[in-house]
């Protein structure tokens, strides 16, 4: 069998990589897709821990997750669009009028 | 190896290797591919662990509608990989992210291994599991007893992304209607450039 | 049967309501039938009560009633309650007697004035306020009554309100009686505490046990009782609000500022004739401060040209009498020349009213003269008050004056020196009054043509109170004449259940400071001659030979405008109090409030503004750096988390 | 029934909050319509409420205590005294005057600001009911929002600067009292293991005398901000001179005094030996406050700072009051907090109505109003007179009772206390003769008018007030007496166990010699009904 530890760190790994990928992402959509990957690798953290304790609880904050990150993914390229409309970019690192 | 073994490693790295494909992608389109590779690997592990349908889920809603809409705002925007994406040179260096994104992960990996799931039984999964472990009937269950008022929040979630969604995508058509300028984006958008 | 005690104040309130709350909607005779009725009901009622009292045996002449409970708080109980006994009976006597006739004065005095309802509404108030001073059974009620006549003493000085020194006149007999108040206070607290109630008959039963007699608590309370005292009867040092109270209407001047509120202070003594019996030390003071203004004030009666001004300086010295005797423990003798002063002084001021009426507005009496033959009847009755003042034998004032004398003289608590700065005062007083109504109604006629023109006599309701008046004046001492004219002092045998037990026995110690009858005639008669020297000088230097006060005047240049300027007590005050206290006040708003306070405040909202003006520029507004920051953030805890 | 109604007291304004959203914005007249029948209701019950409180009973009354956070020991707690039973009455009073008041002068955002006005009276009368520390604070806190937004939104020229310190100044202390309440709640926990936000029953514990100490100057620090006591009082005058008049009155009449009842309902009973501790520089505060607050406001020329200096004066003397800790002094110390609400309420609504009509408050600019506006200056008369404290007015009974029971506990006090007597005369009396007499130098007077229906409305029944308090007190006290005697009894007890004699006087006079006869006298004096 495969030990949990190994399911873990599969997800952990899944979510360096996506936090990476929000650090150094400068494209607005990429950068959701990596939120998106971090999302996902807390998804596999959750069913394992289902799995090895045996209960079910966990399927079902996955489920809650997956609501959250579809309700996130329609309004977060909702803004994504309005915002390239405004400023014909995608480059997040523009968007800093909010600075000091 | 046993194939349990063999099908855990072969989709842990398809899973790693599309991850890291789609952060190192220029085209949005590309990366939303790779992603896709990556989540039907993840697919395969929930299986593996024995949420059939949670796995069958993911590829549906995630595969099949989220990844779809990005792919469909990409080409709505019509973004080629092209954009000026120039570096306006961050306050903290590259190296550096890299550096605490890979420390990060070692801190998991070290609590993994070090705490909770060392112990006893070597943290190996039992091979039993409760009957109808990961069924659509089991789920049903949770959600409809336990879980039901977060279950109906949802509900009430889902309802106002949408509602914002398209309040958020009609915007710019008020914007042009009201010439007080009241929802003013543009307004400020000149001086945010600086 | 004393269920009607309340009517007494009573009727003036309820003519005060009425003419308060319509003011502008009754005409002008019904608004003076209302208030002149009203304080004529409550005069037949006190006459009701005395007549009852009189009928009682004189050791239990007291009615008392009361009404409700008003501050019931612990051990503390105070109730409404209202009491009359032969002192307050007196009082109420004078003060609706006389305030009746100078309410029917009024009526034409004030006939043309904007005011008129305004007018009545206040003078039944303060009839009201006076009534309930007189009546009250307790310190605190009696407080009421105290202040509140104070309160109507500055709504009627202010009376014209568009004059500012009107205003301030009133603003200044507010707030100088207000000192007043302050010891008035303290008196009532050290009395609650140390005898657990404040009820004038529970008070004087009590304090024998209460106090030591002679130690300091019970003097340090009878002197915070005097200082009320002074403040109220314009006494040294707080007597600079009355001459400045001239500024109201003459009438007022007359009820409030001579025959009824100024006295106040010598009735809350007589009423509380026990407590200082118990301090011969206060009562020395009192004799002190009470001789003391009485030549103070007559002094600078001397040199003053403004007709009421020289009434009010004599008012002050009149009441300093009063305090005199009360100093000497003699508190009927002083209650007496109460009586009597409330007689001659308002008839002074209305006949002073009468004249100014008749001068349109004029005060000034260098500008006076020669005024007997177109005001008969105003000359006449004010010769009458003059000679009562003056202490011409067998006016009203000749008997009390007298015997304040006397009692400063053969007083256990007397002394001689007393006794020489009383004639003496008594002869300033002659001159003074002798010079006011040579200056205004002989000698040449110093006014504009003019003014000439309109002269005349006062109508009716003017003269009627006039003549009233006169005859109290000259009559009103006969119910107190020396025992040494054979008769019995009846005045003082009404008052002797309330305080003779506290009057030192006259004759016995008449003969232990040197002789009895025999010197106390030697005395009087020596009096009577200074008063009359007093008034031979006073005819010779403002009628027959003017010349001679001016060359007097010449010489004596400095000590004449000291006196003309009331030796420059208000400028010292102002210079002393008021300035002092404004500067420090704008110093503690400028500095204390503004500078350190606020500057400290401002200051750390200054500091903190610098340290985030420091720190907002981690604020880049790119999205990716604060992930950044975050994960850092994360990485930290995780190591924490680890490492431990 | 009987339990619900302080909770429908309280939360009553919150059916007019729900309807003045509902309100269409273009039409104010029904906003404040709403507003004023809601208000109105509100003061009716608070009236009911006035009459079925039993008079005679010890202790709190229509008490309801219904677990909330029970993990915490959090309940919803609610129960009045006869201090808390008047002061709810006095804001529901108040709160309709103010919202008469501010009928025509607000004109902006009109939704916005009743909203305000509701949410307000909600806090206020929470706190005066809260018997739960936590309820309490959270009601002291509401408050705070729309005061701030009434001030911050609706006020003068410097409205943002005034609103700013105004919540500093609060939220400084407030936050040192909620480290002093979960110190509390967890010392209690501690005690009887369990925990509890029920002031009641953490009177009950005793706390060691060191963090005693400590806690009674953190609770203290917040309410004397409140006040406010000197030096913590610069934030009043900026906030009343720029706040609305509604503003105003509400924040004299009623905020003012949620200090001196957070002494009287938190401080005082729980922290007894700290009390005896800190007293003496309590006083010698509140001295500091009268005299300086007299002397301060004597030099204003701004009327409304001038009144708010006097408050500063006035509320010095609540607090010497109270710390006096015998009957007379908190007796006349509640009451005082009562007489303040009226007569400076009513000050502050006179001057907002001559301001109204001149948009100045500068004194300098007015003066001959008696002549154009004789039943104004009359109103304003019996006002000021009962702000000096005249007698037959309410501010004299309070002062009277507030300076002999001072007087009791320490005659150095008494005497320095009633010093200021004699400038509140000085600095109300030349204001008032700036204001009101002379002659109208400024053409602008001329056209003054008198007061209208609705105003003179709102000034009848805080004459009415005035008059009744100093001429029948007795209901009030009445009612007020039997919390102060429960009061009074925790802290003579402490002062017993210290060896410190309840009251001294010094007596120079010896009671040993009394006969029989003069004990007969004495106790026919005390039970004299």
């Amino acid at each position: 069998m495969v030990p949990i530890s190994a399911y873990l760190i599969v997800a952990v790994v899944l979510f360096g990589i996506g936090t990476m990928g929000v650090l150094i992402s400068r494209n607005i959509i990429v950068l959701f897709m990596c939120v998106e990957l971090m999302l996902n690798a807390a998804n596999l953290a959750l069913i394992a821990f289902s799995r090895s304790l045996n209960i079910m609880d966990g399927h079902a904050f996955v489920f809650l997750v997956l609501t959250v990150a579809a309700a996130e993914a329609a309004v977060g390229l909702a803004m994504v669009i309005t915002i390239y409309n405004n400023r014909e970019s995608i480059n997040i690192d523009r968007f800093n009028i909010l600075k000091w | 190896m046993t194939l349990d073994m063999f099908i855990f490693v072969f989709s842990a790295i398809v899973a790693v290797f599309g991850a890291t494909m789609m952060i190192s992608q220029r085209n949005p389109v590309a990366a939303v591919l790779y992603l896709i590779v990556s989540l039907v690997a993840q697919a395969v592990l929930y299986v593996q662990l024995g949420s059939v349908f949670m796995g069958a889920v993911l590829i549906i809603v995630y595969a099949g509608a989220i990844l779809v809409l990005f792919v469909f705002v990409i080409m709505m925007l019509n973004l080629r990989g092209k954009e000026d994406l120039g570096d306006n040179s961050p306050p903290i260096s590259r190296a550096t992210k890299y550096i605490i994104s890979m420390l990060m992960v070692a801190e998991f990996v070290f609590i993994v291994h070090g705490s909770v799931f060392s112990g006893p039984g070597g943290g190996m999964l039992e091979a039993e599991t409760v009957a109808g472990f990961g069924s659509v009937e089991g789920i049903a269950k949770l959600l409809f007893t336990r879980y039901l008022y977060p279950f109906e929040l949802t509900s009430i979630l889902l309802l106002s992304a949408v509602v914002g969604a398209v309040v958020m995508a009609k915007r710019r058509e008020i914007h042009e209607q009201s010439d007080s300028g009241s929802v003013s984006i543009d307004n400020d958008s000149n001086e945010g450039v600086k | 049967m004393s269920d009607y005690l309340i009517l007494i104040p009573l009727f003036p309130l309820i003519g005060f309501l009425l003419n308060g709350l319509l003011i502008g909607r009754l005409s002008r005779p019904v608004v003076s039938t209302i208030a002149c009725a009203s304080v004529f009901a409550s005069f037949v009622t006190a006459l009701l009560s005395f007549i009852e009292l009189t009928n009682m045996p004189a050791s239990a002449r007291l009615i008392e009633q009361t009404l409700f409970a008003w501050i019931p708080v612990g051990e503390l109980n105070i109730e409404f309650g209202l009491l009359v006994d032969p002192l307050s009976a007196i009082m109420i006597l004078v003060v609706t007697g006389v305030g009746f006739l100078i309410h029917v004065y009024s009526t034409g005095y004030m006939s043309h004035d904007k005011g008129f309802g305004r007018y009545f509404a206040y003078l039944n108030l303060f009839t009201f306020s006076m009534l309930t001073l007189v009546l009250a059974d307790n310190f605190l009620l009696m407080f009421v009554g105290w202040e509140g006549v104070g309160l109507c003493s500055y709504l009627l000085i202010g009376f014209w309100f568009e004059r500012k020194s009107a205003t301030d006149a009133g603003k200044k007999a507010f707030i100088v009686n207000r000192i007043g108040d302050f010891g008035f206070l303290i008196g009532m607290f050290i009395i609650f505490w140390q005898v657990q109630s404040l009820d004038f008959a529970e008070v004087m039963a009590r304090a024998p046990h209460a106090f030591i007699a002679g130690g300091t608590l019970v003097t340090t309370a009878c002197l915070l009782l005097f200082v009320g005292a002074t403040g109220k009867s314009a006494q040294i040092p707080l007597f600079v609000w009355l001459p400045d109270a001239m500024e109201g209407p003459t009438p007022v001047s007359a009820l409030i500022h001579a025959a009824t509120m100024v006295t106040a202070g010598v009735y809350m003594i007589a009423r509380t004739s026990t407590l200082f019996m118990m301090a011969p030390d206060a009562l020395m003071v009192i004799a002190i401060i009470g001789a003391a203004t009485a030549f103070f004030a007559a002094t600078i009666g001397l040199a003053q040209n403004d007709i009421k001004r020289v009434l009010a300086y004599s008012t002050v010295s009149q009441l300093g009498y009063m305090f005199l005797a009360c100093g000497v423990a003699a508190f009927s003798a002083g209650v007496f020349h109460l009586m009597t002063h409330a007689f001659f002084k308002a008839l002074l001021f209305l006949g002073s009213g009468s004249v100014i009426h008749a001068m349109s507005d004029e005060q000034d009496m260098t500008k006076m003269g020669g005024l007997k033959k177109y005001l008969p009847i105003t000359y006449w009755t004010f010769l009458l008050a003059t000679l009562a003042i003056s202490g011409i034998p067998f006016f009203s004032g000749f008997f009390s004056k007298d015997e304040i004398l006397w009692k400063s003289y053969s007083s256990l608590y007397g002394h001689p020196i007393f006794w020489v700065i009383g004639v003496v005062t008594a002869g300033m007083t002659a001159f003074y009054m002798f010079r006011l109504v040579y200056m205004t109604f002989h000698g040449k006629e110093r006014m504009d043509d003019k003014t000439r023109k309109k002269i005349h006599e006062s109508p009716r309701s003017m003269t009627v109170p006039l003549m009233i008046l006169a005859v109290l004046s000259v009559v009103g001492g006969y119910v107190g004449m020396p025992h040494i004219f054979g008769v019995t002092n009846y005045f003082e045998e009404w008052l002797s259940p309330v305080l003779a037990g506290h009057e030192p026995p006259t004759h016995a110690l008449a003969s232990t400071s040197g002789g009895g009858a025999g010197t106390e005639m030697l005395l009087m008669a020596l009096s009577v001659l200074l008063v009359l020297i007093a008034i031979y000088t006073a005819r010779l230097f403002y009628n027959k030979k003017p010349e001679l006060a001016t060359a007097l005047r010449g010489k004596l240049t400095g000590v004449h405008k000291t006196l003309q300027n009331k030796y420059y007590i208000d400028e010292i005050y102002t210079a002393v109090v008021v300035h002092p206290l404004i500067i420090v006040s704008i110093g503690l708003w400028k500095v204390v409030d503004v500078i350190f306070i606020d500057g400290f405040i401002n200051t750390l909202a200054l500091l903190y503004d610098g340290i985030s003006q420091l720190f907002r520029h981690a604020q880049t507004g790119r999205v990716r750096s604060y992930v950044t920051v975050f994960v850092i953030g994360v990485v930290g805890i995780l190591g924490w988390l680890v490492m431990r | 029934m009987e339990s619900q109604i302080l909770t429908l007291v309280t939360f009553f304004p919150l059916v007019g909050i729900v309807l003045i959203m509902l309100a269409p914005k273009d039409r104010p007249d029904t906003v404040k319509g709403v507003a004023l029948l809601v208000s109105f209701v509100t003061m009716l019950l608070s009236f009911w409420l006035y009459s079925m409180f039993d008079k005679v009973a010890n202790g709190m009354q229509f008490e309801l205590n219904v677990p909330w956070i029970t993990s915490f020991g959090i309940n919803y707690h609610v129960g009045i005294d006869g201090i808390s039973l008047l002061m709810i009455v006095l804001t529901a009073i108040l709160t309709v005057l103010s919202i008469l008041a501010s009928w025509n002068s607000i004109t902006e955002r009109v939704k916005g600001y009743f909203i305000s006005m509701l949410l307000l009276q909600i806090g206020m009368i929470g706190v005066f009911c809260a018997l739960d520390l936590f309820m309490f604070y959270i009601f002291w806190e509401v408050m705070l929002i729309p005061m701030y937004f009434i001030i911050g939104i609706w006020g003068g020229a410097r409205r943002v600067y005034a609103a700013i310190k105004f919540v500093l100044f609060t939220m400084f202390g407030s936050l040192l009292m909620l480290v002093a309440i979960l110190y509390v709640v967890s010392a209690y926990h501690g005690f009887a293991n369990e925990y509890s936000f029920d002031i009641l029953k953490l009177a009950t514990m005793p706390i060691a005398y060191k963090p005693q100490l400590l806690l009674f100057g953190a609770f203290a620090l917040a309410f004397a901000i409140k006040v406010p006591l000197f030096p913590f009082h610069t934030w009043l005058p900026d906030a009343h001179v720029e706040a609305p008049t509604a503003g105003s009155v509400i924040l004299a009449g009623v905020l003012l005094k949620m200090g001196t009842y957070g002494f009287l309902r938190i401080c005082i009973p729980m922290f007894p030996q700290a009390t005896i501790t800190y007293l003496p520089y309590i006083c010698v505060l509140a001295l500091i406050a009268i005299i300086y607050g007299a002397l301060v406001a004597m030099v204003q020329r701004d009327v409304k700072s001038l009144v708010a200096f006097s408050s500063v004066s006035h509320m010095g003397f609540v607090m010497l009051g109270i710390f006096a800790l015998n009957l007379q002094g908190v007796e006349g110390a509640v009451l005082q907090m009562i007489n303040h609400g009226v007569s400076t309420g009513a000050l502050f609504l006179l001057v907002g109505m001559i301001y109204e009509r001149r948009h100045t408050r500068l004194i300098s600019e007015l003066g001959g109003i008696v002549k154009v506006m004789p039943v104004f200056a009359t109103l304003f008369m019996i006002v000021t007179l009962s702000s000096i404290g005249l007698p037959l007015t309410n501010g004299f009974v309070g002062e009277f009772l507030i300076l002999i029971g001072t007087f009791k506990a320490n005659m150095t006090y008494g005497v320095i206390a009633t010093s200021g007597v004699i400038l509140s005369a000085c600095y109300m009396l030349w204001m008032y003769q700036r204001v009101i007499f002379g002659k109208i130098t400024n053409p602008e007077n001329e056209k003054l008018i008198d007061l209208d229906w609705r105003e003179k409305g709102i000034l009848i029944p805080l004459v009415v007030l005035i008059f009744w308090i100093g001429i029948y007190p007795k209901p009030f006290l009445d009612r007020i007496e039997p919390a102060v005697r429960s009061l009074l009894t925790q802290t003579n007890m402490v002062r017993e166990d210290i060896g410190e004699p309840a009251f001294t006087v010094e007596t120079d006079g010896s009671l040993s010699g009394m006969t029989a006869e003069d004990v007969n006298l004495n106790s026919k004096g005390e039970v004299h009904e």
